[in-house]
């Protein structure tokens, strides 16, 4: 059934809140606020019921793929189990309804969260130093971007490239652009990886840092890696690392120890923080000490008194290029982050990504006949599939195979990234999810193989709508509503 | 634990399949040197009851608005939150989904992303929102970067120094290599100081940044700071409180250009700070030129209505380093949350919360500054939040009120880039609906004589 | 697609929970429980994940119709909205975390809240003496049988006969005969209503209680009570109402004034409490202050001091029945139902009422040309409309247009019951529902009047199954899971 | 407020369709004599603000098992609730649906009532489960109805004097007026003295109810109890803490007929007493003896497995004065939290469960009884839970526990059909894998020189 918009179930007279009465003395409204300051009409928004507003969001909510509801294969996005305690303790009076400028002795519990938080993030890293200011990944990337400039600058170095393979997530050269550092990205090699050779020919005393996904975007280790960060080292550049695949070598190898300089986390991937349908995410960023002093603040430090007794307390790092947004950063999703991994401990990190990594190579395993990888033997936690098979034989593409899945009960992979792959289905299975999954999954993808091609462009076929025409709403954007626009 | 499905006898089928004697064979593509000898140096594991105990403990260390009554202010308020908020938010097939690239296993998200878009304009009386950005801070960031390129000029933005310093400093570092000034102009009795600001405003300029009310919870002339800025051929960006909106007029009627806002007040929980939810809301002629995500109406091959994400063109995935922006995330789930706290209070609510803060705050206003050495820092009309100057000394001020079972703040002295003379004897006194007279009588009683 | 069992998702080894290492001095268990006592091996349950267990009831729920989802006009049931403030507030630590037996000193907030209770319900009933023990409204029925009972005891009389109309909910009778009362049930009158002539050939000195729903199961209200209570009360019998239809009268008139000795409340259909799929009720009965004695234990008092401080405590009246169950009662459900009596107030209580009438009246009259309604001009809060019509001239059953409104997204109306109208359909729509629900509802069984029969009786047509062999599962119930019932 | 939809405009657009003037014309089916000529006399409404404020405030006026320390017991426990049985009970889908009457609109309850109903018969090793009822002490008077209705013995059931104080009260009330006689046994050193449960059986007898562990936390010879009611015709009835099931024999391996149990323990929070689960379990062969609600697997039209109710003709509707009991609801949400809770947990979560809290009961047990004039009432094996005798005065004992932080009961001189000696001086103590040896140390210390 369509679910109308809010604005179409409105009518006039309609209320879902009540509010108390002013117990304050009555005073005119022109007495507390001049009238030019003051709105001539209220705003025309919906007027709705309570129980109105409740069945339109949940029936909306039943319209989405979820990992709660759906087996949720998107590569590059780790769409993981969220773990139910998380949300409840995250919403505990004493988290959930702290203020951000309460004052530090107040707020010692968040801090010794946001402390610890700190110190393990640095041990995963093998980078001692933490800002956890960053909203997001793409924040955390440009964040130590700006680390980096303000540490040539205080060297005296003039640095403006930023290099980053063909494979990189688009938010790298972003990032590096809007720093205001010049791009230049590598070409492609046959095997995927990174090419050191290629790599040497960009060196220069420009060069500032240098940017890779390790494993990469295509799920493959890069192998160079500690020969790319040695000619890195050697130019003067610093190594960054994206952490997006972190939930590959969690416990098994760390960028510090293969020659990050800096890296972020995307604690909503790696650490379980819910996706939100697009966030809130969260971006913290491990660094080398040497780069400690340029951090964005505050950071948490934590003081011992003689006698022993701990206190916490925000501080700015001395060089700090500054403040990366207002208040202390996504707490709510650093709290995630941070229940997880006192759940899991050492032990239970590195298992996680091993089980990534056998879950992947399995299903990699199991579909190789029908959606081959063209690059490596193995994988790490994830691979991307040619669907270049299907495409010549069939007229299948990548995309009528992913929107056919839907009709099969399993989100789609990523499609057509990275654009090294001919049609390419870049498929994470995460490692939670179960063998029986994964070969249900199989079996699917084999029946869709073999499925009526004219029947499969026309897929999804279960699905509330069926392949939206984006090119026209590109072209001719509708993004708010108006009575005109009624179903 | 560790949330794995793979039993020990599963474990060693699926190598079979594989054909890999060990999972230690697949990781052969790390190189031996490159391996963590040792365990990771972590704390040791918890089972839930341990954790819950542990946390439990932590939580009660902290003072929340719960537990003191919360005056606290400053760009983070302790709005009224329905519990149909949570309700909504904490089904999991909205938080466990992803940005709804796969339209139609997202109509769910984003019809809710579009409606979104829709309240905010109705609220701001703008033509086009997107889907959110990280925070209030950012978000004029954003907004700044956005006018550049509107108007072409990367040169200079001016922006007042009332505008809250934490979002002045994100401005400056996120400008820092940028060959663009950031001028800020001092403040005259917690306002813009107009001949200051047309002083400043030239044709270099890409964007006047105000915030209304401002940090100092003083509204501004924001039809005129508009006008100055269009003289000069800049855009006018404001930053609003959405909940001043259900009183104050919209920006939209004001001549405003771009409206950025911290959407916290918006039904989100305060949460040390975030995540919280940037707003950002513009002219129709802008609109390729917005940063983040956005959400379009579209038809499917049926014909049907349907909702995708629109203008991907403007992203990092297609245009890389010539994107608009570098944000890839927008803040779904608080996006959500605002909806359905926006659908519940309709302009109705809105106004109904908008003026009892503002009841509340002239009262505790006007109880404060009848004590002996408290007055107003500032002369000016404000709105739900006000600066007290104490000349007896600030700080013991507000330990005496959190003392008695108050908090009060933030004291400016803790914000390098407010005007020394202000900064050291001012402390922010914020008032929400959720504040009773009884309260704020008691907070009076509480610092007669501290 | 179809959801496995919990069974058939079992994989010998899988874990979803983890437990703390024992922290006091390991002893060997014959030490603590001789072996006698104890299991030689582990109870057969399947072992699963966590995420496991999410995915399957998150994808189980989906496959009911409720009230957040879907209109639920289910006649006598009282599917009205549920606030969901109540939900959060119930489970607040302080409430529902509380132990039965914690000290009354240590309870006063919880004790204050259930005295306010008695007081508010008595108030609504016009019958001033309540306990909230009942679970149900069945066992609040029992319960005052047995006041009853009790008190005619005290009075030396012996009466054994307990008389109801035939359009009685099953309950009634059953309850009757549980106590150990002799049944005697009334002759449905053409009008839908309690014949008094009837009635009056019953009464003899053997008559305990009348048992009376008002208004009654066809939506119609008693005109007669008055009378009808005066001759039981002539007989030396007592009133009982039934409060299932509590709903129609909030605030107009209560059991009190029209003749009722006593009564039971359903606080989860009249005053929000979730139906749970089945349960929890709470079924608290108010009573005639002579009565007030018998009430079962523990009630709460409230006593004042002479410095007007006031305490609450747990007391069993002198001549209680005794206990209906153990502990208090179902506290959660009786909360849900102080959130909303102290949301509404008296104007908001009898605005529920009026708009549920008014709502029962304008579809019924909406609905009045397909689906008439034999008895009355005009209803309640409900309505039974007969689909003789529909059988007669299409061969269409009640059912089969009960199921085919599931395919339109509405839940089905109450059929065959009560069995006093042909092709009984009972429909509620309650109070929180709009006017565009009702409207579409019409239309909905509008078109479906005029749709084939002979795929009517297959509907629905759309939900994951349909038409269960009710009959072959009675004759053969398959009660619990066994391997070989893999689907 | 009061959730309603129409409108001013669309109650006269209503009215008009029904052809009446106003509402209360269609009221006037209410002789006018019969009105109530006033407002009801109730509090003055609240805003959700307001109800939130006052709701909050009375619940803090409570102490809880989590403000201070829980030993208390009695037949509802502080075990730890995993998060998802919230997460789980929360969905609108489950807990605002009704009884599952329409199997089509209904699949996702009734599976989850068949699992539970298996779930229960694997923990408890019994043939048939019933979809669930009340509570506990309702539970045991059922389980004694349908034994009356086995075996045709309607003239008396045989339970032991240590049985729940509070389910032999509900059976006592439940059998008021019927002719049946409830002969209690009384406890012998804490458990049954067989010689005088053989004694009081006898061929008139329906059922011989036991509790496993007992009342006093004591474990009984359930194996021998059963064979004693079997030797005279009788059905073998015993209420268990489902939880001491993850230790415990299975009661179906114990020759037992009808298992009955409080399903609190199982997920399910304390909230004052209730709403909890019933539980009832039996053999085959009683299965359309069985009180209650039932849910059975069947084919649909096109042979696809399913789920509906089950037996129906058993029940009110159906049988009216003739059901097997007038039990017409089930506790269908709390029967949910069970089926989740038992789905997490698995036989080896139980397990852990069980042998944590007894082991800690021990413990406990050990230094508590260390301390001068403090001993174990009984000299019985127990499981979780034991009665102290304090000679120097249990109540003080109590208060200078509760002093400290720690909640230790009930007081069994609450019970009268206790027996004095052992009432006057007796408290229950109970633990959960939720106390630790620190929790328990310091409730020894705090109670040293009470």
């Amino acid at each position: 059934l369509a679910t109308k918009l809010l604005f179409e179930l409105s009518v006039p007279g309609r209320r879902a809140t009540q509010w108390p009465d002013s117990d304050v003395p009555e005073q005119s409204l022109d007495e507390l606020i001049p009238s030019q300051f003051r709105a001539e009409s209220a705003p025309s928004m919906p007027e709705l019921t309570e129980s109105d507003v409740v069945r339109h969001f949940v029936n909306l909510s039943t319209k989405n793929f979820s990992v709660d509801t759906h087996f949720y294969p998107l590569g590059s996005c780790t769409m993981k189990y969220n773990p139910k305690r998380h949300e409840r303790l995250a919403a505990l009076d004493g988290l959930g309804n702290l203020h951000p400028y309460q004052r530090e002795e107040d707020s010692q519990g968040m801090l010794q969260i946001l402390y610890e938080m700190q110190e393990m993030l640095g041990e995963i890293a093998g980078l001692p130093a933490v800002s956890l200011q960053p909203a997001a990944g793409a924040q955390g990337e440009f964040t130590a971007l700006l680390v980096a400039a303000a540490y040539f600058r205080d060297r005296g170095e003039k640095r403006t490239k930023v290099i980053f393979p063909s494979s990189a997530h688009g938010t790298n050269p972003a990032s590096a652009a809007l720093a205001g550092f010049d791009c230049v990205q590598l070409q492609a090699s046959s095997n995927g990886l990174v090419d050191p050779d290629d790599l040497q020919s960009h060196l220069d005393d420009s060069t500032a840092v240098f940017m890779i996904t390790n494993p990469n975007t295509l799920g493959l280790f890069e192998r160079d890696i500690a020969r790319i960060a040695g000619m890195i080292h050697d130019a003067g550049g610093l190594v960054y690392i994206d952490g997006a695949n972190m939930n590959a070598i969690l416990g098994i190898t760390r960028p510090g120890d293969f020659g990050g300089d800096m890296m972020h986390y995307n604690v909503h991937k790696t650490f379980t923080g819910p996706h939100g349908a697009g966030g809130p995410g969260a971006g913290p960023i491990a660094v080398r000490s040497f780069l400690e002093d340029y951090l964005p603040g505050p950071v948490v430090r934590k003081d011992t008194a003689e006698d022993g007794s701990v206190t916490y307390r925000l501080a700015d790092p001395p060089n700090s290029i500054g403040r990366m947004r207002s208040f202390f950063g996504n707490v709510g999703i650093l709290l995630r982050g941070y229940f997880y991994l006192r759940t899991l401990g050492a032990d239970g990190l590195r298992a996680v990504s091993e089980n990534a990594v056998l879950n992947a190579n399995y299903l990699r395993e199991k579909l190789k006949d029908i959606l081959p990888v063209p690059q490596g033997e193995r994988c790490m936690h994830e691979f991307v599939s040619s669907g270049k098979l299907q495409k010549d034989e069939r007229g299948v593409t990548a995309m009528d195979i992913a929107k056919r899945l839907l009709d099969y009960g399993f989100h789609a992979p990523t499609v057509y990234f990275p654009l090294v792959v001919a049609e390419a289905l870049m498929i994470e299975p995460t490692e939670t999810e179960s063998k029986e999954t994964l070969d249900a999954f199989s079996e699917a993808l084999h029946a869709i193989a073999s499925e009526d091609p004219e029947m499969l462009h026309q897929a999804p076929h279960s699905t509330p709508v069926s392949r939206p025409d984006e090119v026209a709403a590109g072209r001719k954007p509708l993004l708010t509503w108006t009575p005109c626009l009624n179903d | 634990m560790s949330y794995l499905f793979n039993t020990p006898q599963q474990t060693e089928e699926m190598l079979a399949a594989i054909g890999v004697g060990s999972v230690e064979d697949l990781l052969e593509q790390i190189p031996e040197s490159l391996r963590l000898d040792r365990k990771l140096d972590l704390p040791a594991p918890k089972s839930e009851l341990e954790l819950e105990q542990h946390v439990r403990d932590l939580a009660g260390r902290n003072v929340t608005a719960s537990s003191r009554s919360c005056f606290l202010g400053g760009g983070a308020y302790d709005h009224f939150v329905p519990s149909v908020v949570d309700e909504i938010a904490s089904r999991g097939e909205f938080y466990t989904a992803y940005t709804p690239y796969q339209a139609e296993a997202s109509q769910g998200s984003l019809q809710a992303f579009f409606e979104f878009q829709t309240l905010i304009c109705q609220l701001t009386g703008m033509d086009v929102s997107n889907a959110s950005l990280y925070e209030g801070g950012t978000a004029v960031s954003e907004a700044a970067f956005m006018a550049m390129r509107v108007t072409n000029r990367h040169q200079r933005v001016v922006v007042l120094g009332t505008v809250h310093p934490e979002f002045r400093q994100v401005l400056h570092t996120y400008t820092d290599l940028l060959p663009c000034e950031i001028v800020e102009i001092p403040c005259q009795d917690g306002g813009a100081d107009l001949n200051l600001v047309k002083e400043q405003l030239d044709e270099k300029t890409a964007c006047l940044v105000v915030q209304q009310p401002n940090f100092f919870g003083c509204l501004e002339d924001v039809r005129e700071l508009s006008e100055l800025a269009h003289q000069v051929g800049a855009l006018s960006v404001v930053s609003v409180d959405p909940i001043s909106l259900g009183m104050l007029e919209r920006p939209g009627n004001l001549g405003v250009d771009i409206v950025v806002a911290e959407g916290q007040p918006l039904g989100i929980p305060l949460q040390y700070g975030g995540p919280y939810l940037g707003i950002l809301a513009c002219r129709k002629e802008y609109v390729r030129k917005i940063p983040g995500r956005i959400v379009s109406l579209a038809t499917d091959r049926n014909g049907k209505r349907c909702f995708v994400l629109g203008l991907q063109t403007r992203e990092q995935h297609i245009r890389r380093e010539k994107a608009t922006s570098n944000i890839c995330t927008n803040q779904g789930l608080l996006a959500l949350r605002a909806t359905v706290y926006m659908s519940l209070l309709g302009a109705d609510g809105l106004n109904r919360v908008a003026e009892l803060s503002c009841r509340k705050a002239h009262y505790a206003a006007e109880q404060l500054t009848a004590l002996d050495g408290v007055e107003l820092m500032f002369p000016q009309p404000f709105f739900k939040e006000f600066v007290l100057r104490v000349e007896k000394g600030v700080e013991r001020f507000t330990d005496a009120a959190r003392e008695a079972g108050f908090d009060i703040g933030p004291l400016l002295r803790q914000f390098d880039s407010i005007d020394p003379s202000v900064r050291s004897q001012g402390v922010l006194v914020a008032v929400t609906e959720c504040r009773s007279r009884d309260e704020i009588d008691a907070l009076r009683d509480a610092v007669r004589d501290f």
